[in-house]
Order: C-alpha cells, then structure tokens, then sequence
C-alpha cells in the first residue's frame, strides 16, 4: 500500500500534517513535551511574543463559558531576547517547525520584531498577531480596520523573507475585506481565527469574572463562526489559509479543509487533553485510510455547495 | 501523565464532601503532598475544562479476581461546588474518567530537628493528610484545622489515627474552639518554641491570616494556592498570581499550576491577593 | 413582607418581568400555550413578519453545533394580513404584552409594515430586525451599516407612535456605532444580539449541514458575545436595552441586568425546554426573595467594575 | 406534556439497538402510533437540542413495594448513531431523563375492510410495532420489513407473536430475501388485490421507493418522516418538508413536527426531497 501523504505546505513552509498548535495555548513547545510527541505534529506556533517581556494583565485570567472559555492574558510573554535565549535551545533539538507568534504596539515595534525573527534560523516562519490596539493611532485595533493592518503588513514584510503569515481576528464586519488588505500586503498566509470578544460575569461577587472585564472566547462554541470566515475568506482570496477556532477532532479538522483550509490549529483543545494535537494526527490518518484518501491536500477546498 | 482512570469507589464522607478512588498507573506512588491532577469529569464539551484536585492519599490494592495484578490508585476529597463536582458525585463504580498529573510543586517540610505545623481548612486538608501520612513516620507534627460548622471539619479521626495532635476550631464552636483557626495557632506559637515550619492549604483568607501569623513570629510558612486553571502545565498562564517582582510596577505573576501550586509565603504579593 | 416587584418598563411597555421570549424561537405564541402559562411571562415577542407570506430557506435549516445551534430559517413566516387575521385573535386572549418583530427589503417595506402595525392595537410594540440585505443598495446588510441602519429606524419612526425597539445584528466591528445611529433615529429601545453568521459542514456528504450554507449561531455558545455587547452599549447609549444570547438561566437574566440590559429575551432556550420561560421567571424570583431584593430594577447596571 | 422520567430498563435487544422504559403520567396511555417524544438524554448544554424518538409501545406496571401506585410508561426504541443516542445507551435504572410529548399526527390507518400494510426498515419499525398492536384487534395486517443485514431487521419476533404475517428482507440476504423490501412488497400487490391502505416508516429511500409504489398501484399511503428538530411544536420552523405549494416556485414547506411526522405520501414534492 503506498504511504499516504499528509503533508502539506504552508507559505512555503513544508508541514508533515497539517495540524499546528494555536498560538498562546501551547506555551513554548516544552511545556507540553511530557504528553505529545512533538515531532508528530505539523508546527508549534509560540506564544505571543513582544519587544520587551510583558507582565500581562491581573487575575483572574480565564474563565469558563459554555462550550468555551474566555481568556485574557494581556499577551504575557518572556520578550523577544528571552525567547531567543532561553526557548530556542530546546526547540532547536526538534524537527519541528516552529512558527513564532508576534504584536507589537507599532508599526515600528511589529517591523523591529520581524527583523529580529529575521536572523534566527531557528525560525520557519512568522505569524503576526494583528489583534493589538495601534497606541499610536488612538487605540484603534490593527486587526479590525484594514488600512492599518495593510500598513503593519507591509512595514513586517519590508524586513522579512521569512514566510509571513497574518493572524486574522473575527471581530469585524467584513473579514474578506481584512483578508485582501493583507494579501495586498504581499502576506503568504493568513490564520483565522483568533477570540472574539466576550464577557463574563460572576452573580456572587457582581463583578466581572475577569479582571479585564473583556476577554477573548475561544474553543468549540465558536467553531461555527471560525469556520464561516475561514469559507468566505478562502472563496475571495488566493492566499493559503490556515483555520483556527474550537478544532478538538481529526472531523474538525477535516470540516476546515473542505471548506478552503490547507492546514490548521488547534487551541483550546491542548486544555481539554494536552495529547489532543497528536492524537488528532492520528485520526484525521486513520479517516484518510479508512476513505482511502490517499492524500490529504485533496480536501482542500473540496466543500460540494 | 495523562491516563483513563476506572472509579474504584465514591463515598459522602460529610454532608457535601466526597472522598474518590480513581486507579492509576504504579507512579502515581511517585506523587509528592502537595501536587494535584486535572480530572476531566466526562466527554463532552460541558464542562470543557478539567478541574484541578489535590491528591488526598495514594496506595495500591489487589482486586479479587483470579491473578488479578497490582492495582494502583489516588483518592481525592472533594467538595461539591459546581458542576463539574456535581458530575463527579454522580460517578460510579466503573466509570471512567481522564486525568492529568501529579501535577505541580509539592511541600517542602521542615528538615530534622524541625517541627512540622500543618494548618488546613475544608479540602485543604487533602494534600496535608496526605503529607501527614509521609511525615509522621519520621518528624514531630502538629495539624490545625478551621471551619465554618462541623461538617466543614474534614480528617479528625484519619489524623487521629496516625497519633497526631489535631487542634480544632469551627467559626459557630459547633466542633473545637469557638472562633478562627489562627487563633488557636497564634496561642500555640506562643506557648511554645523551638523551630518549626508551617504548612497550610485552605481558603485564601486563612492562608493569608497564617502568612501573616508566621512572619510576625519568624517562622518559614508555605502555602498551597488555588486559582482557575485551564492547561495545568505552565502552558496557559491563566492561573497565574503574584508573585514579588523586579519591580514595584510590574507585578511577576507565578504560574499556579507550575511553580505552584505550594509556594513559600515570602514569595506572594499577598497585599494584592 | 411586601411584594417583590419584578416589573420593568421598556420604551414604554410595562412589563410584569423582565423575561420576554425572542422573535422565531415562540412561534406566536400560541404553540407554547400547552406548556408554558403565558400569562407568567414578562411579553411574548412574535415570528418576524414580512408584508408578504415568505416561504424560508430549503431543508436542512438548523444543526446544533457545541453549546449552540445555527438556524437558516429563511424567515419563513405567514405574512401581515394572515398574522393579523389569524394570530391576532389568540394573543388578544391574553394579558401578556405582544411584541411584533418583522423586517423588509426596502426601506419603504420596513415602513410599510410599521404602519400596518400602528393600527393594530393588541400591538404593544414593535421590533425592527435590521439584519437583513437592503435590496435597493446592492444587498449590504441595513444592520451593518450605520447609514442604513439609521435610515430604515428614522423611516419606521415616522410613520409609528407605538414603541420602537430595534434589534441589532453583532455581526459587526463596532456595536456602539450601530446602536448611536439607532438612538439618533429615535428608537424607544435596542434589542440584542441577533444571531451570529457561522457555519457547519456534513463530513460525509462533504456539503454545509445547512442547505443555505452558512446560517445564524445562537444559544449558550453566543453568551459570553452578547453579555459584552450588551455592557458596551448600556454604558454608550442612554436607550433601554433588551439583553438577548443565550440565556436559560436566571442566572444569566441577572447577568444581563448587571451587565445594563433593562429586559431580556429567552430564544434558544425554548427548545431546551418549552417551559424554560416560565422557569426562569420562577427562579428570578426565588433568587431575589432568597436575597432580600426588593425591586429586580435595583439590578440594571449594578455591575461593579 | 412535559415530564421528568425515569428510567426503568434500558437492554440491547440487536446488535447497536436498545429498548428504553421510561416512566411517564397516565396520559401517555393516549398516545397515537406515529407519535413521537423528543427527549433531553442529561442536563448541561451538551447536547444542546432534544432527540426526536417514536413511540415504540406504552403500558403500566405494579412496581415491586407495599403500596406502591400503578406506573406508566413507553418504550422507545433506538440505535446509536452519535452523541445523543450513546450517551442514552449508557442510562441505568433510576437515571432521570426529561420527556416532551407525544407529538406530532399519529397514523390514519384503513378502515373496514381495508388492509393494512405496515412496511418499515431500522428503527421505523417503532411505530409500525405499536400501530400493529392497536390494528391487530380489528383488521386485516401485513408487515414488509427491510434492513441492510439481519442485525438491522428489528421486531420480527414481537409482530410474529402478534400472529401477523411478516415479510423480511435483506440486502445481503442473511435474513428473509435477498434485495429491497419493495420488491417484496410489489411481488404481494401485484398478486393480491382488494382494498388496502400502505402505512411505511423507515430511511427516506425506502420511503420514496413506496410511495411510488403506492401511486403505481393507485393504494392510498401514508409515510412517517424525519427531521432535524429543534421545538417540536412547530414553533422554530427549522424541521420542515417539502409539500405540494400554492404555486409551483414557491413550495409550501410542512412542519415535520406539527403537521408530521405522518403525512398522506401525495402532499409530498417527492422529487424534491
Ligand atoms: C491546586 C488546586 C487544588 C485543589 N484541590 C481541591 C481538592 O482537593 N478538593 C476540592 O474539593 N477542591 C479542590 N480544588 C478546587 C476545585 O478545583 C474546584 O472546587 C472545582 O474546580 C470546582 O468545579 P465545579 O465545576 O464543581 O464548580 P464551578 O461550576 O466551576 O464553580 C462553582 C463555584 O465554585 C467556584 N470555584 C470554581 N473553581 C474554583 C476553584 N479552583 N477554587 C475555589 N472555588 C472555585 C466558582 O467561582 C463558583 O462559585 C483545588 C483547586 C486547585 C487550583
Ligand atoms: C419523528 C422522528 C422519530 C424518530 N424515531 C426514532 C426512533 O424511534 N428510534 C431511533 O433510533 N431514532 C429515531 N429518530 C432519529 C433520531 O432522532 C436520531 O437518530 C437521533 O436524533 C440522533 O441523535 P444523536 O445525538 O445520537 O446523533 P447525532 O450526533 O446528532 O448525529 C449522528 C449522525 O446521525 C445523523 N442524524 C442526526 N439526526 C438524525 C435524524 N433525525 N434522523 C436520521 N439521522 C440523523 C446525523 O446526520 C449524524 O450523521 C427519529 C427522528 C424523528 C425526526
Ligand atoms: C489562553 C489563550 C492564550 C492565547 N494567546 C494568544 C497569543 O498570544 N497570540 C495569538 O495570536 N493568539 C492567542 N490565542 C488565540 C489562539 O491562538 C486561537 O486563535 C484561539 O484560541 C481560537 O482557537 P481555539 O478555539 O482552538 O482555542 C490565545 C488563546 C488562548 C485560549
Ligand atoms: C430558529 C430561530 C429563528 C429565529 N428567527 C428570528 C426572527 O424571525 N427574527 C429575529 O429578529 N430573530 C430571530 N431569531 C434570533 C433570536 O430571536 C435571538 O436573537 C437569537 O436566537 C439569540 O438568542 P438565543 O441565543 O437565546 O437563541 C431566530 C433564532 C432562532 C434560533
Ligand atoms: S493553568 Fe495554564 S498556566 Fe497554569
Ligand atoms: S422542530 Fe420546530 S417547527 Fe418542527
């Protein structure tokens, strides 16, 4: 029986599967190195990294919804010299690729951090985290209006050869209009989704359940939205997509590709089971023998509508 | 490690409390006092999360089955707040459930010559029976326990029956003294001397009456925190607290699941708890 | 002891409760009778109405999804007249106010049916649902587009002296936004949220789940959304909120009043359990006597942050 | 009517089918065959919707204590198939389920003189089953019944006890023939005349391969349908067919729930469905 192929390629970043780890719930790779094998997943997408280490915001930072959960970290993270430092040896050792996670406060402080992935060979491609307020522009998030985001794209992609992915987030009216101004920016991927804006409440305390008061709700109850966007934006733009939002099953993850996904990531599951990324590996194998689907790229975009 | 765990039993040992054994592979006799395991209650995504428990007792029995083989276990004492507790309760013998773990730092006793206070209230005394358990073979131990009423009063007779002086106080006197846990402690630190160590694991406004109780008297405390958590492995930084920091500004916050969940009290902002 | 008072008045409706049921998830009404008392609940809000008898989407129209459902019902509804001549008759039995939702495809059509309903008097009130494609600028949807949004409610306005609740779509970057453009039209009061766009895919058949392709997600799922919606808004804009997503709890009723909504509306829920109206209602009462709260209005807004 | 109910047996009666007792008021005693619950298998939001189930059989019973009130029930029975249905294969006795029904139209068998030709596959044969039993006292009855292999060929034995004459058949011919129940089923109206009144339920294929049948053979039928349901009361809209419509461009969509699950087979746009 010939092998079959899961591999795939994303912004010319080769993946053995198409299975990634989401950003921020997979820490640094090491974290989780005890209960997956890392070198049977796609790519580890890092936590959001910054300039400078980030404190991020008071607890508590999480909370519980239904079929979901909220959380606001405030991007804490070690900073980019750090990260450098101290994460990379181990990830190093890995054949892995590693994706690293990026924000900035402005286009200056995006276009220093992608200059400085730039130079680390360690890195196999850039995901920019575009759901940050531009402190610059009054507070006005990047992620949500697209000529800041076309402007935060450009400025990364001036400094980088490395393969460039945008991480989209859903909190907009029209994501396909967010989607062309970073194609326009010459981006090679887009990521979709990130949170959507939530909130929770505690009765007892009458306060919010966090202290942030908002914060961003992901896992499977916003799997339908996730995948909405991630439909439309792969009928209107050329890019390769990469879908995000509430995938806990290999099914999941067969549903994303249909609908126009060339690999994707997989987030809060890592909470529900810490193994879940590899043992969705696993199953979307088993599905593709089972179908005799003999490779997995012919999926991509195979939604009958 | 991650491992399917069979529901060996699941007993109300007091109104509202319950005491579970769930089996495990041989190293969970590995686990430190101190550590605890992410249950995931049952499929499903309501609830979504798992629910971190302190690790109350570990062991092994043999099951009456022909050659049965060695069968290890842990038991958690637990609480019934919310679903995912309520859940718990309903579990049977035979059902299963996923857990993750010994998760976490443990406690730190005292070394010879020191003795050992423990200082717990409602399942706060899981990890310290536990740690007693360890502990009373070879060091001087003491266990202090607060609560509401009574039935909040967990372990008396399991302390008792490893021949350790167990002090009592319930908020209404309905059990022990009348009034606060650190109460009765701050007048046995008092009375007597000599080097000691206190561990606790209660509510945090106990735990924060004991920290303070210990630096006025210049004992070395650790305390087990709680806070919601959603990876247990350092992953997240959703159960973060403060910790001192660098600067005054900048608050640096400690994974709870990590480099918790026993901290010493030195280490915690515990103005900003 | 004196009487809890759970009274509140919306844009002018006295209502005995703040517990109305959502438009499409009651029917009229009268397909609940035999399970619910009517009469408990606060006011019942009907089936969005159209001038003319629509037909609805083709089969599938709704898939549950985790913690939440999508719905493409196509708006299926009997039309005006027939609403008028055969729903009538029963809601008029009842002392519950009635709340008549409906949308058009013009301005003029939203206008149209305003006046119809002006003369109608077992109207209590009327609630624009905004979440449907302008035909005559090109399908843009009247409750993304502030300009829109503000035209068809100034419209509907002035044709009208019944109270004017307008239901706001959260399928957009700016929610304050569509709601001051409502306010500055004179609306009475806002409803939200509307459902959220997403989608689902049948793995087997490799075609969408629901025959429209993409439908509306609503239940638990959206809660955390419409809470924060919900609290934006309430501290932006004088108007009275109705606080609608995913509620089936009294403790979710009470998170929305604390978050600033005046009323709620219990849609998904229904079908979870045709009493689940009435229950909540029971609950919110217990909660209040249970601690010590006289006046359930003491809530609204009570939120500490 | 909406009630809490309690489980009293729940057994594998074939292979990935069950039969579930659940208790219920007096009323159930009036439910008509083709009438279906919808059923909330546990709390909490996973599932979200009610599953729609036919009513299988009802009856009473004398529970086994002093003094005890007579207890009503009805039986459904159900394959697993995904979530819903596996976590109600894993309720025990005295687990609690919450029921909403019955709903929707019950059959309209023949009347004086008519057969009445149950035909059904999987399990459709649910409410064929409790249709037999009520017809059995009074007229004539023919069961047809289909299924992929013999494991899916339901309730034999129960019409057979019933002493109606039953027709199997299968697609790989483990049971009764080998081929579709509508071959069998055109072999005996082609053979046998008289008046007769065709009542199926069962996978849409089957359904549609009868109603052609039936129109052939100029024989009044009537079909149970399925859908995805989110009400049950005809409120949401969302578990519609397609029906014969005032126009031919708009078809006039039928409530699976309310004006179903049984309709006479020519209000059907068959090519549509
Ligand atoms: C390291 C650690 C060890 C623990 N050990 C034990 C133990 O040995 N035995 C035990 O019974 N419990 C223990 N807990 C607490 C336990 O995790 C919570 O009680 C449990 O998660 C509640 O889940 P639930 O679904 O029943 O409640 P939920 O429905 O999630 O919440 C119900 C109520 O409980 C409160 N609550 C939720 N999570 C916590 C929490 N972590 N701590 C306190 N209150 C909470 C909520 O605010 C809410 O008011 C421990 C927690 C931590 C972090
Ligand atoms: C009026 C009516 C009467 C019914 N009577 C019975 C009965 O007596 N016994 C019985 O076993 N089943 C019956 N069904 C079907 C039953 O409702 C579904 O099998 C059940 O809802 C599946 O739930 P689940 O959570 O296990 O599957 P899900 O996880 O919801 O779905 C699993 C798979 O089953 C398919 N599925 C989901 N719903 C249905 C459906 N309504 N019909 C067919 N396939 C479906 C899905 O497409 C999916 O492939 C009836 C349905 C209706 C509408
Ligand atoms: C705790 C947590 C932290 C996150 N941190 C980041 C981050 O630093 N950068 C980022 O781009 N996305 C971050 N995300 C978003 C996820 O990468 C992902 O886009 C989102 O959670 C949706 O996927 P999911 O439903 O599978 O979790 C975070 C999500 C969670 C739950
Ligand atoms: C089946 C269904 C039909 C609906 N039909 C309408 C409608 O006709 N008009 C409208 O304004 N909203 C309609 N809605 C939206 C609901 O009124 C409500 O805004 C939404 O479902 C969110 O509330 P929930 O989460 O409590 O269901 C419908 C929702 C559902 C589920
Ligand atoms: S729970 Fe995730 S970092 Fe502690
Ligand atoms: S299921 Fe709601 S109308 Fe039929």
């Amino acid at each position: 029986m010939r092998k079959l192929d899961l591999s795939v390629h994303v912004a010319g970043i080769p993946l053995r599967n198409p299975v990634m780890t989401a950003s921020g719930t997979f820490g640094y790779g090491e974290e989780f190195a005890a209960y997956v094998d890392l070198e049977k997943i796609g790519a580890i997408v890092t936590k959001g990294l910054s300039l400078k280490a980030k404190a991020g915001n008071p607890m508590p930072r999480i909370v519980e919804t239904p079929g979901g959960m909220l959380n606001a970290i405030g991007l804490q993270n070690v900073g980019i010299e750090t990260f450098i430092r101290e994460k990379v040896p181990f990830l190093r050792k890995i054949a892995t690729p590693v994706i690293v996670n990026f924000f900035g406060n402005t286009v200056e402080e995006y276009a220093a951090l992608a200059e400085r992935l730039d130079a680390i060979p360690e890195v196999a491609g850039i995901e920019v985290n575009i759901s940050c307020p531009n402190v610059k522009h009054g507070g006005i998030v990047f992620g949500t209006d697209p000529k800041s985001a076309y402007s935060v794209v450009k400025a990364v992609r001036e400094t980088t050869i490395k393969p460039l992915i945008v991480k989209l987030s859903p909190n907009v009216t029209d994501i396909v209009e967010m989607a062309c101004a970073c194609a326009e920016a010459d981006a090679d991927a887009l990521s979709l989704i990130n949170t959507i804006t939530g909130m929770a409440i505690d009765l007892k305390t009458r306060r919010p359940a966090l202290a942030n008061v908002t914060g961003g709700l992901s896992g499977p109850a916003i799997k339908p939205v996730a995948l909405r966007m991630v439909w439309q934006v792969s009928r209107a733009v050329k890019l390769p997509i990469i879908g995000i939002g509430g995938i806990t099953t290999a099914t999941d993850v067969l549903e994303f590709l249909l609908a126009g996904a060339t690999a994707v990531q997989v987030g809060t599951a890592n909470f529900m089971s810490p193994a879940a990324s590899q043992q969705i590996v696993e199953d979307l194998e088993k599905y593709l023998r089972d179908n005799g689907i003999k490779d997995v790229k012919e999926l991509i975009g195979a939604l009958r509508v | 490690m991650q491992f399917k765990s069979m529901v060996v039993s699941n007993q109300e040992v007091s109104p509202g409390y319950y005491r579970i054994r769930l089996t495990a592979p041989r190293a969970i006799l590995e686990a430190k006092p101190g550590q605890f395991a992410m249950v995931r209650v049952r499929d499903g995504v309501d609830p979504l999360l798992r629910r971190p428990f302190g690790i109350f007792d570990v062991g092994s029995f043999t099951p009456e089955y022909p050659d049965a083989p060695r069968q290890y276990y842990f038991d958690i004492l637990y609480k019934v707040v919310g679903k995912g507790t309520s859940i718990l309760s309903a579990l049977h013998f035979k059902d299963y459930v996923d857990v993750l773990g010994p998760l976490g730092t443990g406690f730190t006793p005292g070394g010879t010559g020191e003795e050992n206070i423990l200082v717990g209230g409602g399942f706060g005394l899981a990890p310290l029976y536990f740690l007693a358990k360890e502990l009373v073979k070879t060091t001087p131990l003491k266990v202090f326990i607060g609560g509401r009423r009574k039935e909040d009063v967990l372990c008396v007779t399991e302390f008792e029956q490893l021949g350790i002086d167990t002090y009592v106080a319930t908020d209404d006197g309905t059990l022990g003294s009348r009034g606060l846990v650190t109460e009765v402690l701050e007048q046995h630190l008092c009375r007597e001397g000599g080097k000691r160590v206190v561990l606790a694991c209660g509510p945090e406004p106990m735990l924060k009456a004991v920290a303070r109780l210990c630096e006025n008297y210049g004992i070395r405390c650790q305390v087990s925190l709680e806070a919601a958590m959603a990876c247990g492995v350092g992953a997240c930084l959703g159960c973060v607290t403060k910790g001192h920091g660098h600067s005054e500004n900048t608050p640096s916050y400690r994974c709870v699941c990590k480099e918790g969940p026993v901290f010493d009290s030195t280490e915690l902002l515990w103005e900003e708890l």
